[in-house]
């Protein structure tokens, strides 16, 4: 499939190269391995590949099928189709890394778009072209901020009110610093205390970094200024993880004085895709910049003066420095990010503004009408953006499957990660959630309720 | 022609996309969170529609020619997996949602699993890694907590042959390990003796790629994992290029202990400018257990009627997570289009047409160009951008004028041992006229550099910009652009 | 929605016009009809098109959820994803018919491509850039036999077995052309004899034109070379419509003498879409080339010598001749001609022979199958290609209504058109229908034939 | 670069997609009927999407840039369009179904009925038409079927003004009439004396653009419209120009009788490089039972709880089918899609903003160019091509010149009535900033003009080909490519 030889090409070919048949290219590969079989079902034609797919897809369930008020990192957005129409471009989609900016001057120039555009919802100097996701955005900011002491910092301090999987992603990442430690994080027995309180106390002079997360994996809303001031006072960097929807409406966390802004990308116009490609945001202050992981597009001029874009400050990175490079991150997310640009561009600024008050208000109805339920409750104990928690009569597991049986996708289970907090549901509600969803929901509670 | 930026284009008070008002009762914005100023461009659909298609313009892709980018494996990619990422039924689908939703993407996640076992010759398999080094960097934590499991903590060192990707030092790294050098021989193999001379009781592992990046298949590779081994090393496969192994030879089978694939490599989803990509990591039995969390199984099995219950596995020792949720599921489900459209004799004959195609360009090539190491090449071989007579002329200079024939130019200045190398991958989709016409080209480009030089050291003439300033752009350091002030 | 304007611009504009406000421009337009309110329903977002859209398309059942064994004159087949892909490029989508021959090279190559894919796939030596679809082409088969007579001769002969809808709709185009008369396809008692046999006796030496079908209506092959030699030596033309998936395996039309040959290009890859856009092909020999309807693209050279493609002999078309023209068509399909064009390249000769096999293959296999059920019978009487009558026991519609229950859209209710066909159905089976869909078909009127 | 054709890129042998294998047992080829060569090109999959790409890259489009092509209102298409068009439950329906199986076909083709009968103000619509001269056809058809069903045959005329468009004239022959050319007066409206000059007994109908192909609102319409239906005749409105009048003027309240839409131009459904189109008819309450076969309609009315059952009804005195099936669907559901996104304010903001874009161009443009009918213009104007003082210069020198600055020309040559015409029509998708570099590349031109008027004659320069040898594609007539022999 795919391959275009003709036999006679083939064989005119084999000829040029001077052997007789394809097999005798292959005599360097120890005899007794070669040409094992494989054991995989015949090859399919196209035709019978889209029936084979389209029944797997058919067997998943989805948000265009369940009203959904399931968060937790990842959601559930509008997503323009000029979005899709423009990634699809195979100048985009069958492009490489741009190394050889004469001829990637359109994914350089994109590139540097969306390290502009990051840069300003941000509120922070410079944007990196992408991690992975936002998990792995965390972690390279620990690996950043490690790296920045030059290991004479050993302490890491997670608030515990960050995303668990970041949380987990940067122990993974870092278990091979044998000196360092990561701490803060131990889940307080009232897990809805502030994360400002509950460090407060472990910042010190060995801290390389505080992460927090903005709003915080409960949705809610803190302001960190002081936090930062203390951490600052002690020479810690702080990072904080934010989701870039929120701030359409949300003081950017740079105005806290962030050393670093990490965030999960994916409701910039990334389709839920059970769970990825997705898009790690990274941004710092200029004074990092030459500690950053990953690629950088910077501006420049060519031969006869007319602007263009090139890869920039190369010298971080592997490729170039090998074993003393700031990361390992080769191929990143481009063309997602690609994608979150195209999304902020035709959204603009009265887009990306409405699109996260409508997340608001929506979120407010839906968390009122739901404190109304006899035996539920909002517990958040915060101000929320389009997250929050609620306290249900019942393991979450049961309200979810009762939901479920009503077409609704319902909210996550924090007793999951947080024993503390056994039948809590952090409830999520995004632009795309109608009043009409919002009822059936709290209709369905109620009908929980008063069984 | 300059395009602007989007923010050049930005028209105070221009709307693009539109939302609906809202439909509920207003709650008062959360007092004291609210920004001031939000410096985003207005622009309209059109403007958005038009300056992407602009840059679009500007790019090169292998949709619109050839781009044998060595190490980079640019084959073709088949427009239906775009379809099928796109399939409603998967890209709705949220990655917390309840097993019982998702049981299509769970079992075609498991398939894929076990198609790549097949592939591989490995044991079991972890879909997370975004990309390759993301696997590589799973794949010697893997090693490491192997290491640790068995009380073995005192292996602190990577071995890396010098023809290495940079990825493989970096990785080491970060994963806490110190990195050794390892020469290559004059046949393009790792040079046993210093392989022998550093193996003890400190290498925690070697990182292999094979075929290498010189395109050779190492003929060592059996005594090579056998040294390693017998010192209580492990090694690790860089699967970048398993491309030119497909159906040929199985990595585990020859005792591989842990491998990345590339899908956006071998497995023909698109590289997008930059990622996103796919890194899956296969390892060996012993090394199970330490998978990063999670792995998709089988919870209930299947009867003759009905289908077995997919769902997420621990494993007993993991490393943990990686990432977020569970791997680059879009670009899982184009690797499984595409496998599945293959089959087993569509994997050996990309492995064969892979090979023929780089032999061939070789074959062509050699007497003009010098190649170094001049033995049968696997999907890639690297050779000399320079000439004796013409000192002066650079590979860079070459790769730049390939750029007015209409080519991308090869992987240049890697690997880092061959000198002004240029390394040619052709892979399997390209067709013999595509193949001649770019001989042809390097054929012609040989014979400018004796005859008009300045045109190779100007070059590129012919492509939207030509040479840049790279010096500028790291000192001037101009790396976003800002909201004009408003009219 | 789209318009770019801001409030500032609006008013700069104005200034420069010298009004004071939008209305001001439309003083021209009567006051008494100016302004009205029109009853149209509030605007929708996108996001809310979307929902209002997606829910009338889920409110049908396609040939993705049935079993589809309808054809009569529009076929589901298997469409490539490349075909779409390229299809949708902005650069082929947006622009216009390529009167500016220096920025629309794309479109005047595809075209010349169509026009030779087309001219080998019929064996003619032009074709024209398309029609609406094959009714239409049909039509303009019969406009221009009559011009070519310059009106001396009368008659046209349609056969019976020519797809009723391309007869109707010759008659509605020729209406004004009161000396005409348009016959031949009175359906005889048996509709199933040859369309050669009703014809012979009829064409004479007033005939501008015979039409025939290949296959024709009812599925079926006919050698039309002594019928065209026939109409030869009367003087009269011969158009043959025909079915170009078809022509992957069966003899091109041309090898018959055709004078002109039309048909419905649906098939090479156009979707079902509810019967449109489709493909009007219209293919002749080079001595009607001056006489033809529609857009030519011709090769020349440009100032350099360049090759180059141009829109050539355009003295036959409305914008030069106006009343005197050859049809009045402008816009034609360009963009399904263009999706013709990269379907039958990526098909390319082995692709479409196999396809045309497929179908006659399956077709046949179901129409042996279905002649084993008691009271039902394949009565086709002539050798077919990929669409078969089945005498049924019982009304077709009633059996369809039996086969929609079990999840097939079952054939054509030959009834309809051709009162002496009453409980006879025209039954399409193609390379989409799987050998178990075909067995399920059987069951399900077997099933339906034991009740 | 001339990019090969898919002929020449063709090698015998190769394969592009393929099919599986029949699952039937075979049989034999019916004898006599097998052709014995398919001269058809064989390529790969990757030859045709690169082949296409780059004839893409050759055409000029509104995703790429202004396209003020004047009476074609190439407006920005919504991406959304070509989505919805793209589901499923539309694509895969098939035109023959049972209508219980596509109600939702139907009720999208019924409400689109009635929006347009909104959007008019006439009484009936029919969707069937494929593009504004299929229309033509069918409004005359139906005019003549009018007069001959009141038993009135000797009606043998349609006037015809001498600024309408081609196919006006064109579709009034072929439904068998004679065409009398009516003249233009000084202010750009149908000359009233002319036009009552010829009414009478045997005018079966005028056909009217209004505004007309000189941009202008005809100021007599109610006049033209009465002394027509005083001799007995009816009034056709050519529709292509509506996307003027949407909310400011319903053509059916005027006392048009019928008209046709082009929802390729008004409705923003994409050109395609020459169609699809779509060409809905709206007629006036006495000619609705002669609309062509089939309409949709209501045929079991709804309940409060249960939606209506749509399906095909058939006008009393129908002219007949007009085309295969019903119409363009999928044109239907692109226009459905951008009238539901638009709404009624959003009707007449397009035509008030393409309005305001013609006369700010005009504005700006008329010192320099010369504007014949210099009176507010309605969604474009036509100016002159030509300067007093360098004769030489002609229209087309200056069309092909935008070329060079990035523009696509206006329409040239067209309406006749003025000399070396350029027909501008920028729609209301276009910003401020856009419509300002094109009067400043107009403005430049004309100095060009007098300064260096070959610049002129020899554009363009900077285009992927240049001016082309029409009279050699003439003479020649290659209309075709043949298989290159086999190798
Ligand atoms: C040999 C080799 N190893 C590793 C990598 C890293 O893979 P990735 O870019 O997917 O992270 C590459 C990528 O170019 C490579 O060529
Ligand atoms: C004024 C006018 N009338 C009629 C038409 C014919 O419409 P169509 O091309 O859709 O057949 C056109 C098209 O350009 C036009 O501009």
């Amino acid at each position: 499939m795919f391959i275009p030889h003709t036999n006679d090409e083939r064989e005119a070919m084999l000829r040029v190269i001077g052997v007789e048949k394809l097999e005798d290219l292959f005599r360097d590969v120890p005899e007794e391995f070669r040409f094992p079989r494989l054991n995989l079902p015949p090859a399919l034609t196209e035709m019978e590949a889209v029936e084979e797919l389209s029944e797997l897809a058919l067997a998943n369930e989805g948000t265009r099928d369940l009203a959904c008020f399931l968060g937790a990192g990842a959601y559930n957005h509008y997503i323009p189709a000029a979005v899709d129409a423009i990634i699809r471009r195979g100048e985009f989609l069958t492009a490489y890394t741009p190394y050889q900016p004469e001829v990637s001057q359109g994914t350089l120039q994109a590139v540097f778009e969306y390290q502009s555009l990051i840069a300003n919802l941000t509120g922070m100097d410079v944007s990196n072209a992408s991690h992975y996701d936002g998990a792995t955005a965390t972690a390279e900011a620990a690996v950043m901020a490690y790296h920045n002491f030059r290991g004479k910092r050993t302490k890491i301090l997670l608030a515990h009110t960050v995303h668990p999987q970041y949380r987990e992603t940067v122990r993974t990442y870092m278990q091979g610093y044998t000196d360092l430690t990561i701490e803060g994080d131990n889940v307080p027995d009232d897990a809805l205390v502030s994360p400002c309180d509950t460090l407060s106390g472990q910042i010190d002079a060995n801290t390389a970094l505080v992460v927090v997360q903005y709003p915080d994996f409960f949705g809610r809303l803190y302001d960190y200024t002081e936090m930062v001031e203390a951490a600052h006072a002690q020479g810690a960097l702080v990072c904080i993880a934010t989701n870039p929807i929120a701030l359409g409406l949300l003081k950017a966390p740079g105005a806290f004085g962030a050393d670093i802004v990490v965030g999960e990308g994916q409701p910039l116009g990334i389709p839920l895709s059970f769970g990825g490609p997705y898009l790690g945001i990274f941004a710092t202050k200029k004074d990092y910049v030459r500690k950053i992981a990953g690629r950088l597009v910077g501006e420049t001029v060519d031969g006869e003066g007319r602007r263009a874009y090139v890869l920039t400050l190369t010298a971080r990175e592997q490729h170039i420095r090998r074993e003393k490079a700031t990361s390992n991150i080769c191929t990143n997310v481009g063309l997602i990010a690609l994608a979150s640009t195209v999304y902020m561009s035709l959204l603009g600024k009265s887009g990306l503004r409405k699109v996260a008050e409508l997340c608001y208000q929506k979120a407010h109805y839906a968390a009122e009408e739901i404190a109304s339920i006899p035996g539920f409750s909002v517990c958040s104990g915060a101000p929320f953006f389009h997250e929050f928690i609620v306290c249900c009569p019942a393991p979450v597991e049961e309200i979810n499957a009762h939901l479920l049986d009503h077409g609704i996708l319902g909210g996550y289970d924090l007793g999951k990660e947080f024993p503390s907090m056994k039948d809590r549901m952090l409830v999520a509600v995004t632009e795309m959630n109608s009043r009409d969803q919002i009822d059936a929901l709290v209709d369905a509670l109620k009908e929980f309720s008063n069984d | 022609m300059t395009e602007p930026t989007i923010y050049e284009l930005s028209s105070p008070g221009r709307v693009g996309v539109r939302f609906p008002d809202a439909d509920v009762p207003p709650t008062p914005l959360p007092e004291g969170f609210v920004r001031e100023d939000l410096p985003m461009p207005e622009v309209s659909e059109l403007d958005v529609v038009r300056h992407f298609t602009h840059l679009s313009a500007l790019n090169y892709s292998i949709d619109a020619g050839f781009y044998p980018l060595g190490s980079c494996t640019m084959k073709y990619n088949p427009k239906i997996n775009e379809e099928m990422a796109r399939l409603p039924g998967f890209a709705f689908t949220h990655p917390l949602q309840p097993v019982e939703t998702v049981q299509g993407n769970l079992a075609l996640m498991y398939v894929l699993q076990d198609w790549l076992k097949a592939i591989s010759g490995f044991e079991a398999i972890t879909l997370q890694p975004a990309a390759g080094a993301h696997g590589e960097l799973v794949g010697i934590l893997i090693i490491r907590a192997y290491h640790h499991d068995r009380g073995d903590s005192k292996r602190t060192k990577i071995l890396v042959p010098d023809s290495a990707h940079g990825t493989n030092p970096a990785s080491s790294v970060i994963a806490g390990y110190e990195v050794v050098n390892i020469k290559t021989d004059a046949d393009g193999n790792v040079d046993l003796d210093s392989l022998r001379a550093v193996c003890d009781e400190t290498t925690a592992g070697l990182m292999l790629t094979n075929p290498n990046t010189l395109g050779l298949f190492d003929c060592n590779v059996k005594d090579v994992i056998r040294i390693v081994h017998e010192a209580g090393g492990l090694v690790y496969g860089d699967g970048a290029n398993l491309n030119a192994l497909l159906g040929i030879v199985r990595p585990g089978d020859v005792g591989f202990d842990v491998m990345h694939f590339n899908l956006h490599k071998t497995f023909s989803t698109p590289h997008g400018g930059g990622g996103p990509g796919s890194g899956p990591v296969g390892v060996a039995a012993h090394l199970a257990d330490f998978l990063p969390d999670p792995v998709v199984e089988i919870v209930e099995p299947g009867t003759a009627t009905e289908a077995p219950l997919y769902g997420f596995a621990h494993p007993a020792k993991s490393i943990g997570r990686i990432k977020s949720f569970h791997g680059h599921f879009g670009m899982l489900v184009r690797a499984f289009t595409y496998i599945a459209m293959n089959g087993a004799e569509g994997m050996r004959a990309i492995a064969e047409h892979a090979v023929l195609n780089a032999n061939y360009l070789m074959a062509r090539l050699k007497d003009t160009y010098h190649v170094p190491y001049g033995r049968i090449c696997m999907h890639e071989f690297v050779m000399e951008g320079k000439f004796d007579d013409v000192p002066d002329v650079r590979a860079l200079d070459i790769a730049k004028r390939l750029m007015d024939y209409k080519f991308h130019p090869p992987t240049n200045y890697f690997p880092l041992i061959v000198h002004e190398a240029l390394m040619i991958e052709p892979t399997e989709t390209e067709n013999k006229q595509t193949l001649d016409s770019f001989v042809d080209a390097l054929l012609q480009i040989a014979q400018e550099a004796r005859s008009n030089p300045e045109l190779l050291k100007q070059a590129p003439h012919d492509t939207p910009i030509g040479r840049v300033d790279e010096v500028k752009a790291a000192k001037d350091l101009v790396l976003c652009c800002w909201m004009p002030d408003a009219v």
